[in-house]
């Protein structure tokens, strides 16, 4: 294993990760919300959170874990009623504000050293204490495995041009697979959708090929989690793209565009949006349990950041896309990992400590995201042209 | 086709106004709205730009007031080059320019409105104001309230009165009559063809066509991105093949028809 | 890594003898390979906080490991491997996904030991992920009640609250304090000391005034002006103040003198006692007391963390918490790694607690002391400078020396007895 | 072994347990009872309110009857060893007292356990000690708090609200500019001993600078590029944890101070107020009205806000639209590190993080006033202040004052929809 | 579903100018006069800003079937009317005696959207294209109806797919009679001013609308282009739709309009077909002006006189307004 591959599978492990699929199931959620419907919801932290703390309270108080998914369904789904009756005809800035200020809330309450035998308070609440069920339902053993037990450096001793052809080969079929959304004829034809399907395992394959990541079959962050947490991912991006495509999708962007024009078309733009806020406020609560399935509940960690985290895998994949979420988060998280080991691994420690690098890392974060942003405003999948008119 | 002038002009010496050249300009790269439209204005004329719907009169006008990218061609204002030079700095020079939507400034007071008119000489405000005030008197009137709360027309009549502000020497306008009653038309029309008779050059654009070649000099029909024909406004406020394709017989019609009433 | 193994003993022979510190340019910052495992030798994982709201905790806690490598392997290593040291970010509780990555990382790269983490938020998000993979954590600063006996591979060096808090509370209701008043920082440490110190007081007698178990008048983190909390807790009328918090105090001593109170009245704990004489204008603090666990971590010992600090990480130390803690986690996970012959996880897990004198061992307080009487086949309890007795059945520290301080006029914290305190 | 009692100490885990082992300086402790593993100690210090109370004298009684008395030293301590477990009476001698104290407890009863030190803790009082404070005291001084703050926020949050007025854009680096005032601040006057106002004044002005550079390099020309608003929000949450790192990476994760010594207070009649607070919130009255006075009656101020409702139709007017804005962004920065100066001043320190933590307060403190309004932001901003410092006064937990104040602020806008002073839009 | 796209006009027999000029002369020509077959009923509609009465309409009623022309200077109030009767703003008497029906409905709580669902369509006079949508989405939201519009039924495909086809057939067929078709597949905020008119009109013209509201449609469109869309207006009453339309342009309105009612400050002042209110001296006066048969290029008119005699006749469309600004102020 030499540097590059050390990076390199840092950063698989965190694209992998089912915390990265979390988020991108919440960033889906706002992609409905803010993508296509325009709706600048600055709290999709909050729907996190309490999908997280209505899963894990509830399990933890004993109650079956498909009851404790409802519940968090049910805690998001009350949110955004609560959130959307009174400010979903303001205009959109005091949306933002609202919903910014309510999820703090929601967090300020959450970890109130009042609530500790409810929400645990400012510690939160173990993993231990409401995975179990989950771990329980896996089928995929005990043990750990490779998803492809072999890689490059098993063919052919690693020679490099194994390296580089693999290379080469992973990233055309990324460029084709993103040419082939560009041209919004990706799933036209069932020939096309299977070439396309074809083409993603494909993709999948060679990159679990070029870096091999072990984990544990249903540990806290082993494959089955990541298994659930993926698929409830693809899930949801199957499902915003049969929502998004049809005339409701259709409604949802002309009310981005101008309520009253919907309006005057007589269509009841309040109820369709308060259904936008809720269909993206549940699939926030649904990332928020997944985000915590590995991990514990902490009110802290689903606080402003996250949110911000989240507008910027959206944006980083381009907004109103269909992939874009999904790409997005990839995308983000494995490219701070990508920066934060890039770094550790080439400033020498002359230059800078280990927590200099460390925090010289966010500095570099901070800058590329801005450079990504300047230079791809409409993101990777986005429409440049579309982005004109939305200033 | 683009060469139809005739008469006096062609054997003019007069030196240019503002003249636009071939002008190639488009708001994204790659399409382009005006594919090489020219113009040009002599001291003291009214020009009138007329056509279809989509045709580029705004974007012409825009490319000239350096709101749209000109690709190639030029844009001259008397000896200099004014291609694609900033908005403020032919504010400077003397050029006034009213759009053809969001005209106003929606949350700045009548009076304010006026006052970004002429922002370039404060000293003169209230000179040019009380001359603004006797000319749009319902202005006056609700000089405090804010200019989001007009009335299509009125926000009209603030717009042109905004521009006048300034006294420019060349006025780009691009349908000022849009939505005023009958009567306030009329004036604005007339109200320009005086400002333009103290010397004042003027270039708009109308689609209230048969009123603007009336009071025009001479006229441009623009059609998909190119000037189709020009001339004196009379002569095409009568070419049968204009008056097919860009004025329609509707006025004449309904003119006729209540004169056979 | 087998001619390794041939050269470092002879290496340690020379310096086993003196128990003194090594001269500071001998100080080594032995970074692991990234392909070094503990198969191989001792790799000693950390999880520390190196950005975010708790990034001050870093720079000890980074060098208390470094220096206890750095010492192991003047000693000679591990059964005869360099041990090396990996230390990873655990950023803070505000963004979880950073030390869900670098468990990750850690877990990936097979460590014997993983040392952190600093904040209980950060440790219950990565304990189960540890747990899962056996692999052995010791946390050097976690205090929470919560976590004792939480899993087998979870293990700390710093004393639950329940040690510090009664020695403080003792401390106050002997120093007469009836009335007393709490500024307390919202996380688990802040409130679960405050509940032990409360107890304490409560039993002695006294009462508690604000900021008291169930009140909700913790401050949460983060938070920078603090007029409301001191007016607060003024107005409540206490006798003494303890100030639960961590770099908050920097702004709370001054709002608190210049709400006129007397400072001799106030209390902290080990999350701020430390040297302010740069902060704080003389005589602000005098007077003040708090509570430190660890035996006097006497000064020859913060010079060598200090002095590590410069080798490794470019700049001498400011502060000192959990300096020790984390060298003594260090050192015991080399020790069991020595004892049960083999630097893997398991092994490491399975002979911590006999180390650390559970087995009622002869006392030595120096890796290579240690390392001496192991290869004798006796049984040692290793005393180290953090001062913590033999890890009990809840893989916590049963007990601990806790130092108590006394401000000075120049706002620096002096020690003035020494008491062993048990949870 | 070198510390004597391990072992015993593991017989009593349950019990609160202190061992007094060895003693450092023994100036602390006047006369010392060492517990061991047949003694036990009980300790204690007599004091009024006012202080320790030397010379008083204690009877300790045993389940039996015995008693032994001790008398306490110049700092008000006592103690006395004994050796059965079991309950003492420790009472305190009234005689020995001095005269006008209010002796709540005189007697306590201590169970006492070998190899521990039990406190006795007596409760005497000064004749007119009282236990409550005014509550319309603790009123006035959180009223005062709330203002300075909310005059701090809006120092703050005019700068945020002009930014948003005019271009639009939703600045999230502006917490960072905030804390950029405090950081520079510390550089300047702590480390390099510049005098407070000298020091201040280049604060300022290096702030301001920053607003003028920030526009030259990165937000003009995406203006000019047409890059979207949200894209720019993006761009400046980018800023932000850049920013944010920055601090860590050159001044550390640690707070700093900008003035080492404690600030000299004042009093009026029930409010306590430092000298450095007054100064700050004139200095925060004046500059505000300053700003105000310049955003309604001049000319440049009614630029800016003409830029902010149509920048075309502004440049059309001959403003050069470019130039508004980075004045704007000048004064807004400035203003920013002012205020974070004062913050970093008033509340005693700033950290890498300080401006962050506020940055919703900023937000609030816009919106509640109609965004985009300049004196909107400074009312918000001023009843942001008072409901984060009397919220707990009024009875709220502590923990919820922030909360407190968002929620008045989403209750407002749900019957003033578009702010304080923000005006509705006409439709159609 | 199908019966859903059927057409919902019905047959008035409307269609022959004969029928139409016989039914109008049947009209009083008094402000508020009763209509037989009225769609639209509106009584006591005041709405003020501050203290400035902006629409005073005591009774209204608007004949089925009809193209009536809404007319006045301008502030006179009919954007504000429109804004009133469709939902998008409040009458200040509101509760307090303002009523107003369409098709027998009464509207007077009822919102914007369902207004429109009524089979009342708007327009605006400042338009509102939705920028980032294609020209043809533009269209397809202008349907009513549409099960896929439905959040359940619109993840299956099959429930709207046929109905999807027949309104893009629609909106094609439409594109094409508003010059609109080779635009299809623009975003709509590419178009120029007058092309977001025709849209927005085209796009109301999608909702089958039982009566269509137009807010100065032709301002800013090409006369030739005007003629034909004139036609098509004229087409769809023939059909049994009802217009009510605000315009400036007299020649549109002698030329289309069956009935013309005039506003003025707020107020209903006449109503008439359309020659003999436009032969009404107040309203050449106030409204039309002395010129708006001359020709403007005449130099005589530059002369101090003429415009003189213009600004009086501008200050005569202002001058009520301000008394009963006025009136308003003493009150
Ligand atoms: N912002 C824009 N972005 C892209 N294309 C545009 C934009 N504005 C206008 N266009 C295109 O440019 C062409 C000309 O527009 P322009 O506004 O100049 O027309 P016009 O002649 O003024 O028409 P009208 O009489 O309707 O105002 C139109 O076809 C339109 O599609
Ligand atoms: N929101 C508002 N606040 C204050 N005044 C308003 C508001 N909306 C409309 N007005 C005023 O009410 C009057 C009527 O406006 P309205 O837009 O209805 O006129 P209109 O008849 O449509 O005129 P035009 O022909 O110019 O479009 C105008 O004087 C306008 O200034
Ligand atoms: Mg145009
Ligand atoms: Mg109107």
């Amino acid at each position: 294993m030499d540097t590059i591959q050390f990076i390199l599978n840092g950063m698989m492990r965190e694209a992998l990760s089912p915390q990265t699929a979390a988020v991108a199931i919440a960033v889906i959620g706002l992609n409905i919300h803010f993508g296509f419907t325009g709706l600048l919801n600055m709290g999709q932290s909050g729907f996190m959170l309490l999908g997280a703390y209505g899963f894990a309270i509830s399990i933890s108080n004993g109650l079956p874990m498909i009851l404790g998914i409802l519940f968090g369904f049910g805690a998001a789904f009350i949110f955004a009623l609560v959130l959307g009756a009174p400010t979903l005809k303001l205009r959109g800035d005091y949306l933002a504000i609202v919903t910014i200020s309510a999820a703090e809330i929601i967090r300020y309450v959450g970890r109130s050293a009042l609530l500790v035998d409810f929400t645990g308070s400012a510690q939160g609440i173990p993993g231990s204490q409401y995975t179990t069920g989950f771990r329980n339902l896996s089928f995929f053993g005990t043990g750990s495995f490779t998803l492809i037990p072999f890689n490059y450096t098993d063919v052919a001793d690693g020679a490099a041009w194994v390296r580089i052809i693999g290379w080469i080969v992973a990233i055309a079929v990324i460029v084709l697979i993103v040419m082939r959304f560009r041209s919004g004829n990706a799933f036209k034809g069932i020939a096309q959708s299977a070439g396309m399907a074809g083409l993603l395992v494909f993709g999948v394959l060679l990159l679990f090929f070029l870096f091999p990541v072990p984990y544990q079959s249903t540990g806290v962050s082993g494959w089955w989690v990541r298994f659930v947490a993926w698929g409830l991912a693809l899930l949801c991006t199957l499902v915003v793209f049969l929502l998004v495509r049809s005339p409701w999708g259709r409604l949802l962007r002309g009310i981005r565009e101008d309520e009253d024009a919907i309006r005057s078309l007589g269509k009841n733009v309040f109820s369709i949006k308060m259904q936008a806020l809720i269909i993206g406020g549940l699939f926030g609560a649904l990332g928020g349990m997944v985000y915590v399935l590995s991990s514990s509940v902490q009110p802290d960690s689903m606080g402003r950041s996250l949110t911000f985290f989240c507008y910027t895998a959206l944006l980083l994949g381009g907004a109103a896309t269909i992939f874009g979420p999904v790409l997005g988060s990839v995308l983000f998280f494995a490219g701070r990992i990508g920066i934060k080991y890039t770094a550790a691994a080439y400033v020498p420690d002359s230059i800078m400590s280990n927590q200099q690098t460390e925090q010289f890392s966010y500095i570099v974060v901070g800058v590329a995201l801005m450079l990504i942003v300047i230079f791809r405003p409409q993101g990777i999948l986005g429409n440049k042209r579309e982005l004109r008119f939305n200033v | 086709m683009t060469e139809q002038q005739q008469g006096g002009t062609a054997t003019e010496t007069r030196k240019a106004v503002v003249e636009a050249k071939d002008v190639v300009a488009g708001y994204i790269p790659g399409v382009n709205i005006l594919n090489g439209c020219s113009l040009v204005a002599y001291p003291g004329e009214m020009i009138g730009i007329i056509g279809p719907n989509g045709a580029g009169k705004s974007t012409l006008l825009k490319a000239m007031f350096g709101l749209v990218k000109v690709h190639s061609g030029s844009v001259t204002l008397g000896d200099r080059d004014i291609t694609n030079l900033r908005t403020n700095q032919l504010v400077e020079m003397g050029v006034g320019f009213v759009p053809q939507t969001n005209n106003v400034f929606p949350s700045l007071s009548i009076e304010e409105n006026l006052r970004m008119g002429l922002f370039l000489r404060p000293k003169k405000i209230r000179e040019r104001l009380d001359a603004m005030w006797d000319l749009f008197p319902v202005l006056h009137d609700r000089r405090n309230q804010s200019a989001g709360a007009l009335s299509g027309g009125e926000r009209q009549s603030l717009a042109m009165a905004r521009a006048l502000m300034m006294e420019p020497s060349v006025l780009l306008l691009d349908e000022p009559s849009a939505g005023l009653s009958p009567v306030r038309q009329d004036e604005t029309f007339l109200r320009t063809r005086r400002i333009n008779k103290t010397g004042v050059c003027v270039v708009m654009v109308e689609q209230n066509a048969r009123r603007c070649l009336q009071i025009c000099d001479r006229g441009y029909v623009l059609d998909q991105g190119r000037d189709a024909y020009s001339g004196t406004g009379r002569e095409l406020a009568n070419d049968p093949k204009v008056i097919e394709l860009y004025l329609g017989t509707l006025a004449k019609d309904v003119d006729e028809e209540r004169d056979g009433h | 890594s087998d001619s390794e193994g041939e050269s470092t003993p002879e290496a340690s022979d020379t310096p086993s003898a003196s128990e003194s510190a090594p001269a500071a340019d001998s100080f080594t910052n032995d970074k692991c390979d990234a392909g070094a495992t503990s198969a191989d030798t001792l790799r000693v994982g950390g999880i520390l906080p190196l950005t975010g709201n708790l990034a001050f905790l870093g720079p000890p806690e980074i060098a208390g490991v470094g220096l206890a490598v750095s010492d192991i392997n003047a000693a000679g290593g591990v059964n005869g491997a360099k041990a090396c040291h990996d230390v990873q970010d655990s950023g803070d509780s505000t963004d979880m996904s950073v030390s869900t990555a670098s468990a990750g990382t850690l877990v990936a790269s097979k460590p014997s030991v993983v040392i952190g983490a600093a904040s209980s938020s950060v440790s219950l998000n990565v304990v189960d992920t540890f747990a899962d993979n056996k692999i052995t954590e010791i946390s050097p600063a976690n205090t929470a009640v919560d976590l004792s006996g939480y899993s087998p591979w979870y293990f700390r060096t710093a004393p639950p609250d329940g040690v510090q808090g009664n020695a403080l509370g003792t401390l106050i209701t002997t120093d007469g304090y009836t009335k007393v008043g709490f500024l307390v920082f919202n996380d688990t440490y802040g409130t679960g000391l405050r509940n032990v110190i409360e107890e304490t007081v409560k039993a002695a007698g006294g009462s508690c005034t604000y900021g008291c178990k169930g009140d909700g008048d913790e401050f949460p983190a983060g938070q920078t002006t603090f007029s409301a909390e001191v007016s607060g807790v003024l107005a409540s009328k206490p006798d003494a103040i303890v100030v639960l918090a961590f770099d908050e105090t920097k702004s709370i001593v001054p709002e608190l003198k210049s709400q006129g109170w007397d400072m001799s009245k106030v209390y902290l704990t080990d999350g701020n006692v430390s040297d302010y004489s740069k902060d704080f204008a003389k005589g602000t603090l005098e007077g003040a007391q708090g509570t430190v666990p660890g035996a006097d971590p006497d000064s020859s010992f913060k010079d060598r963390l200090s002095g590590w600090a410069e080798v490794g990480e470019g700049s001498a130390l400011k502060d000192y918490s959990y300096g020790a803690e984390s060298y003594d986690a260090t050192i015991l996970a080399a020790l069991a790694a020595v004892k049960g012959g083999a630097t893997d996880s398991a092994t490491v897990q399975k002979n911590l607690a006999a180390v650390s004198g559970a087995t009622d061992g002869e006392e030595c307080t120096t890796y290579a002391d240690c390392v001496a009487l192991l290869e004798d086949g006796s049984e040692i309890k290793y005393s180290g400078p953090s001062g913590i007795g033999p890890i009990d059945d809840e893989n916590d520290p049963s007990s601990a020396f806790v130092g108590i301080f006394k401000y000075n006029a120049d706002n620096k914290n002096e020690l003035t007895t020494t008491v062993e305190g048990s949870k | 072994m070198r510390r004597g009692v391990a072992g015993l100490v593991l017989a009593l885990l349950l019990a609160p347990v202190l061992a007094l082992i060895s003693s450092g300086p023994a100036s602390a402790v006047d006369t010392l009872c060492l517990p061991g593993p047949d003694k036990a100690c009980i300790a204690g210090t007599i004091r009024t309110d006012e202080g320790p109370l030397a010379d008083v004298t204690l009877t300790v009684t045993d389940e039996s009857g015995a008693s032994q008395e001790v008398t306490t030293s110049e700092s008000g301590k006592w103690n006395v060893q004994v050796d059965t477990e079991g309950k003492y009476v420790v009472k305190v001698d009234a005689e020995s007292l001095p005269d006008d104290l209010d002796v709540k407890t005189g007697e306590v009863t201590v169970v006492t356990k070998f190899g521990v030190t039990k406190p006795a803790l007596l409760t005497i009082r000064t004749a007119d000690y009282s236990a409550t404070t005014s509550k319309f005291d603790e009123l006035v001084q959180s009223t005062v708090n709330g203002l300075r703050l909310g005059l701090l926020l809006a120092l703050a949050s005019v700068g945020l609200s002009l930014i948003y007025g005019t271009t639009g854009l939703s600045n999230f680096a502006h917490a960072e500019q905030v804390t950029l005032g405090g950081m520079l601040g510390y550089l300047l006057i702590n480390q390099n001993g510049l005098g407070l106002w000298i020091g201040g004044l280049l604060v300022v002005v290096l702030c301001a600078f920053t607003g003028w550079f920030q526009d030259r390099v990165l937000w003009q020309p995406l203006r000019r590029r047409g890059l979207g608003l949200t894209q720019m929000m993006i761009v400046t949450i980018g800023l932000s944890l850049a920013l944010q790192y920055v601090y860590q990476y050159t001044v550390g994760a640690r707070t700093v101070r900008v003035l080492q010594d404690n600030p000299s207070v004042r009093e009026f009649g029930p409010v306590t107020i430092t000298n450095q607070s007054i100064v700050a919130m004139v200095i925060s009255v004046i500059v505000l009205a300053g700003v105000g006075y310049a955003l309604l009656r001049t000319r440049i101020g009614r630029a800016t806000r003409a830029v902010s409702d149509n920048p075309a139709l502004a440049s059309a007017s001959g403003i050069d639209t470019d130039r508004v804005i980075r004045l704007v962004w000048t004064v807004a920065m400035g203003l920013a590190g002012l205020s974070g100066l004062l913050y970093a001043l008033v509340t005693n320190g700033i950290k890498w993080d300080s401006g962050l933590q506020i940055l919703l307060l900023l937000f609030a403190a816009v919106t509640l006033g109609g965004l985009g309004t300049a004196f909107g932001a400074l009312i918000g901003a001023i009843i942001i202040g008072l409901v984060v410092e009397l919220s707990p006064v009024l009875g709220m937990p502590g923990d919820f004052k922030y909360a407190t104040a968002l929620l008045i602020l989403i209750l407002l806008l749900l019957v003033r929809p578009q702010g304080l002073l923000g005006k509705p839009q006409r439709v159609g | 579903m199908s019966e859903q796209m059927a057409d919902p006009k019905v047959d008035t027999g409307l269609a022959d100018p004969a029928a139409r000029r016989a039914l109008t002369s049947g009209f009083d020509a008094v402000p508020g006069a009763g209509k037989p077959d009225p769609i639209l009923v509106v009584d006591n509609i005041v709405r003020q800003f501050g203290g400035m009465t902006a629409v005073d309409v005591q009774h209204l009623e608007v004949q089925r079937g009809l193209i009536t022309a809404l007319i006045g200077p301008n502030g006179a109030g009919k954007t504000t009317f429109f804004n009133l009767i469709t939902g998008f703003d409040k009458p200040t008497t509101a509760g307090k005696g303002a009523h107003w029906a369409f098709d027998g409905r009464t509207l007077d709580k009822t919102s914007a959207s369902s207004v429109a669902q009524a089979g009342m369509v708007r327009t605006f006079q400042l338009t509102k294209a939705l920028s980032a949508m294609t020209v043809i989405d533009n269209m397809m939201l202008g349907a009513q109806n549409q099960a896929g519009e439905n959040l359940l039924k619109s993840m299956f495909r099959g429930t709207w797919a046929k109905q999807e086809k027949e309104i893009e057939a629609k909106a094609d067929e439409l594109l094409a009679r508003f010059k609109l078709f080779e635009k299809k597949h623009d975003y709509a905020g590419s178009l120029s001013g007058g092309q977001r008119k025709l849209l927005e009109m085209a796009r109301a013209l999608m909702s089958d609308p039982k009566m269509i509201m137009l807010d100065e449609p032709m301002a800013g469109v090409n006369p030739a282009l005007t003629q034909s869309l004139l036609g098509h207006i004229q087409n769809l009453r023939d059909e049994g739709m009802t217009v009510l339309f605000v315009e400036h342009d007299m020649h549109v309105v002698r030329h289309i309009s069956d009935w013309v009612a005039v506003m003025a400050e707020g107020r209903l002042v006449a109503e008439g077909a359309a020659d003999t209110v436009m032969s009404d001296p107040a309203v050449i006066d106030a409204y039309l002006g002395a010129h708006h048969d001359t020709d403007l290029g005449d130099d005589a008119l530059l002369t101090d006189a003429a415009l003189e005699g213009m600004a009086d006749e501008v200050a005569a469309e202002d001058a009520e307004r301000e008394a009963e600004e006025e009136a308003e102020g003493l009150r």
